[in-house]
């Protein structure tokens, strides 16, 4: 599909929804954690990664796929979710742990799951990566059409599973993306303190397949390059390692103060400069950009209300989807733990 | 009709049977196309079921077991051959954080359902990296379903309920029980009358091997066997001991050991595994958690101690929970 | 002279303290060199040892602990900061078949002296793969010696002897008792009164916290501390409970434990990981195998259940062995 | 060090002496497995992995080593072992599972450590990358001199150890050399089958490492490549991927009847091409070459006649060595466990 400007409104859309649930979330997960900050306090509790920054990702590969293509991402999904179409109300609900969540209250932020948008996520590093592959392989066994990508930071890209996946992929030739999200930093430690290798994307010739980089954090450019390797994908032409230059505005987690940070690593934030250049390219008027700003917090305050209007989970439910269709001999021990 | 099978025959009439009804089975691991698996029990699938649904995979456990998972989230149900447990330090992450937690993490809304094949088990002079049990480290999972057959019958049954479980199911089978090539004569007590039509055996039941009176000993994989050998030397002391196989580890069929201690009052629990923070405490603490006063004796564990298994013979077969040691922990309990 | 410390400043002395005169300890794990480690061990240890011995490494855990047993074989003594206890399955095989058992493997010729820093437990809704014990996972494993300190002075003194241990030492700490910045206000319990001079705890001595007469509540980590409340709550009602912490799972000291149960009479068992096939039933088998006759009353466990853990708090809250769960088991004890 | 005749002769030396030791143990196997096999029984019990055919790797490698140099092999350790100079009597005690054994028994043929000469194996997959990278920091933390290398197979390249460890190789730039013996096959599965490139030293790019390949198995060859490897270690450039084409003669491991193997695929006995490579050059005659021949078969006879003749450890002294220094309160269990 071309970059049409219908296309390019919708990234800025995307992009500033995605902006608007971190934003959101992040002042929602300072109640009650001060003056003394404790991962556990307030309506929001737990670890916390935003994805401030990394808008573009999400829209210009998200903005490449269809309905049948399969995601998985990590620890720091919310981008990814939003600009997939994951449900804001229910995803909202689970952050805060509320009946209504996607997970119904169990999964909370690292634990995104939405079938309808054929999405997951989860908190292990690298952990997205086999899973992804294996849903490509499914849907080849199922003689059905998909393309599979795993969403992952450039300090995953130095965990086993990288490697296992990507040659099993590169053999099987499998309908598989792997977008090294490349945001400088792992927690404290940079790119080239833990990398031995200056692009990730240069990996790719280790398992017979394709490697792209993109390094502007420019939704337009990423799209392109996700259209290039979904392309391939669906001819059959097997996987490709996709890294994408992106910026992690919000530190690792909330409570990061940043400190290792040198001045002349700061990074850009990419929705002010697209939104420049969507006017610059007379895709987007001043007011246009403006309506879809407000739109996006309307949104988002909706998706917020809802969550917090919803009721939490009843504490003897921690017992139910442990097994699926449940299980004799367990339903009895949970009887007698609930007792 | 029903013949005479052995574990690793009776689990690939399951399999087989299986695979030609369903579309959504497959087959994974390391060499399995040219040799069918550790077990024998995808035996000429590659041949029948072509090289799409029987996948030999590179040496990458944690690629193509989490490969599983992700297969099984879109709706197939891989079964996975990973040879011996001793390898679960290489993909442990996919069992314990993926496999058994993805259903309970999503509320319910993604399912995981796969068979996870492996071989556990020593005897056989193959030293600390290839003798391990490690069951309880995998039961020790939640979310995951462990059962463990000791003969041909239950070894078929079992895993036609494996393949039928919407679960992650971890499905373990000693070396030594199996009766395959590289293991010398199978054992007769793991043999059985098993009928060729389809069935299955429930989860989260013992099995009374034998029935007695005096005390009991209850075992899972290769022990149950060695069980069943003290068993017949006691008989002829005098001494009538009843085997409970526990069969299934999760769900542990916690009434069933109960029953058969408050019956004999006396209880000898054998496991190959290592002594500490395993099967053998759990299911002492099972039975007297509900009434120790049951207990004649104090119960006695007959376990591989908490030491790496040694490689030479003679060491190796003294610290095997084997017959002799069982039969005397029976005696103890009687004197 | 000594002054009131958390568990991680404390740790952080004795690992200053060893480093300043030892040349084989270096550090490794994931930011270190900028954040000092998950409990802040390594704090300013940067800055003030460099980077040749304070190693940040990639999120390569299979790799960096891997090189560390290398390093250990080679002469060294690496202190390696693993955060959470939830990422052992990334690199579980270094511990199960490398770090353990290499010693026992080459007859005692090759000795693998290395401390393992981790951290465990839930309790702030970190939800079902950064809130898990899993100790039992790592106790298990023969070769390797599993300690678990609950307070300051403990901290220092099991480090200073882990340290100085030859072998493979997992280091275990609840992150809820460690006193970080990141987990609100310490808890009273967990603090201690430090000396200044290095001195070390030995291993496998299980420590009483509060004697007590009518019940002993066994507990570790975190678990220490809610028995500690829940004790508090049972004086009031003319309850007195004797609170055993374990401190060392390898060695386990099953005649302290045993003591206590043998002056009491009642046994509740109270453990952060999860129920089955863990320390609970460990600790209660240790008991009755020796003699069943000295309780008085079936022993109770109180545990998290073979349930992931949840994130939202009412499901999470509910599922931890919290104090007033103890406190209701020690009742039951005592009805 | 130049490739002399007298160096070349020692190849041919340690190649047959190594091709000895095989040829004794496989012998020496098949006691008490006929008509019935059964991986337990008779003198030598438990899996055989043998090195017929993998000669030159060992010889040619050693052959570049000095004494502060650090090997790890892995499931196949004999040709290594051998090569490195292993204590050859205690060895073969340690397979025959003797008292005298390096192990004392403890540890049989996938578990070879023979301090003295800087060697560990082991039998996990991959296993012994990351502790070889160990022992390199370990050096240099000492400011001792020593380049490590693990020697692996091919279908070990695929394991996430490889690449976790590879990657830190290369940040740290370690004196590290990872030896790819690739025999084409990982038990039944082909190269071609299991790897999506075609030289894992192509891998090296990844890794911002050398790559070295060597095509021939012949020890004059890969003693040059495994020179250039141990210089760069040695002058602080770095690690290299060094992969060999080598031979795997006598199947996986005893028992194997490698019908799996074309025609076209088998491979050809390197130590009868080396010696006439030698003969052709004058480096060595006939003569020479036969009482070389003999010298080892009657070195290896003298081994394993000294392994026969050592008693097996006694039962009890399974529970020695579980710690180091002993441990209190094991000590009592120990004592429990053996009453
Ligand atoms: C196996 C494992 N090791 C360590 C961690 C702890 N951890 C969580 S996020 C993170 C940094 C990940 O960096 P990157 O992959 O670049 O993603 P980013 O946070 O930059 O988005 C680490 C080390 C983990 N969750 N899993
Ligand atoms: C982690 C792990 N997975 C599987 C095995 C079983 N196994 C032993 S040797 C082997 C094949 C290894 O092939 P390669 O690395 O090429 O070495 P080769 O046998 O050819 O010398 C396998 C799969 C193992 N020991 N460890
Ligand atoms: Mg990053
Ligand atoms: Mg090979």
């Amino acid at each position: 599909m071309a970059l049409t400007a219908e296309l390019r409104r919708s990234f800025y859309e995307k992009m500033a929804l995605s902006r608007a649930f971190d934003d959101a979330m992040i002042a929602l997960y300072w109640e009650g954690k001060l003056p003394i900050f404790s991962f556990g306090a307030g309506p929001l509790p737990g670890e916390l990664h935003c994805s401030n920054g990394a808008e573009p990702v999400g829209a210009g590969v998200c903005g490449a796929l269809g309905p049948d293509d399969m995601l998985t991402a990590d620890h720091r999904p919310h981008h990814v979710a939003v600009c997939r179409g994951v449900d804001l109300d229910r995803m909202s609900a689970e952050l805060l742990g509320k009946k209504t969540g996607l997970s119904q209250g169990k999964g909370g932020h690292m634990h995104i799951y939405d079938p309808a948008v054929n999405f997951a996520s989860s908190g292990i590093i690298a952990e997205g990566m086999a899973p992804a592959a294996g849903m490509a392989l499914a849907r080849r066994l199922q003689k059905r059409p998909g393309v599979a990508l795993a969403f992952i930071g450039e300090g995953a890209a130095n965990q086993g599973a990288f490697h296992e996946t990507l040659n099993i992929v590169g053999v099987m030739k499998l309908p598989f993306i792997v977008v090294v999200q490349d945001n400088e930093w792992g927690v404290s430690t940079s790119k080239a303190e833990s990398t031995a290798v200056e692009r990730n994307s240069d990996r790719a010739a280790g398992y017979g397949m394709a490697g792209e980089f993109v390094a502007t954090n420019d939704p337009d450019d990423i799209y392109l390059a996700a259209e290039r390797a979904v392309a391939r994908a669906r001819n059959g032409e097997g996987g490709t390692i996709l890294e994408l230059k992106t910026a992690r505005l919000a530190g690792h987690f909330m409570g990061d103060q940043q400190g290792y940070i040198p001045e002349q690593m700061k990074q850009a934030d990419p929705i002010p400069l697209y939104r420049a250049k969507l006017i610059r390219d007379g895709v987007l008027s001043e007011a246009e950009a403006d309506a879809m700003q407000s739109a996006a917090t309307e949104r988002m305050a909706k998706a917020m209300q809802f969550a917090k209007d919803s009721p939490y989970p009843d504490a003897a439910e921690a017992f139910d989807h442990v097994f699926a269709g449940g299980s004799g001999a367990f339903d009895q021990h949970k009887a007698e733990a609930r007792a | 009709m029903s013949r005479i099978l052995t574990m690793s025959r009776a689990g690939r009439e399951a399999l087989d049977w299986e695979m030609e009804r369903r579309d959504d089975i497959f087959c994974l691991g390391e060499d399995i196309y040219k040799f069918g698996g550790i077990f024998g029990t995808m035996d000429g699938f590659g041949a029948k079921y072509g090289p799409e649904r029987v996948i030999s995979t590179p040496i990458s456990e944690t690629g193509f077991i989490g490969m599983a998972a992700g297969a099984a989230m879109a709706g197939m149900h891989p079964v996975i051959d990973l040879a011996y447990i001793d390898f679960i330090g290489v993909c442990y992450n996919v069992l314990l954080n993926t496999a058994s937690k993805t259903h309970y993490m999503s509320g319910g809304a993604v399912k995981v359902p796969m068979t996870l094949l492996i071989g556990t088990g020593g005897g056989y002079n193959n030293a600390a990296q290839h003798s391990q049990c490690l069951h309880a480290t995998v039961a020790h999972i939640p979310g995951a379903k462990v059962v463990y057959p000791s003969n041909a019958h239950d070894a078929k049954g079992m895993l036609h309920t494996a393949l039928r479980d919407e679960n992650f199911v971890i499905f373990l089978t000693h070396k030594g029980t199996a009766g395959v090539g590289w293991m010398g004569t199978p054992i007769k007590t793991t043999l059985s009358e098993v009928p060729d039509e389809p069935y299955t055996v429930p989860f989260g039941q013992v099995k009374v091997y034998r029935e007695g009176s005096d005390v009991t000993i209850t075992g899972l994989g290769m022990s149950v066997h060695e069980s069943l050998k003290a068993a017949d030397e006691l008989a002829k002391e005098g001494i009538s001991a009843e085997v409970v196989d526990l069969r299934s580890l999760v769900p542990l069929d916690r009434d069933g050991i109960f029953a058969s201690v408050a019956k004999t009052g006396r209880l000898v629990v054998t496991d190959e595994d290592y002594l500490s923070y395993g099967v053998s405490g759990e299911v002492i603490a099972s039975v007297v958690e509900r009434d120790p006063t049951i207990l004649k004796k104090p119960p006695i564990r007959v376990t591989t101690p908490d030491i790496p298994i040694p490689f030479a013979r003679p060491m190796e077969q003294s610290i095997l929970p084997l017959a002799g040691r069982i039969a005397d922990a029976a005696r103890k309990q009687m004197a």
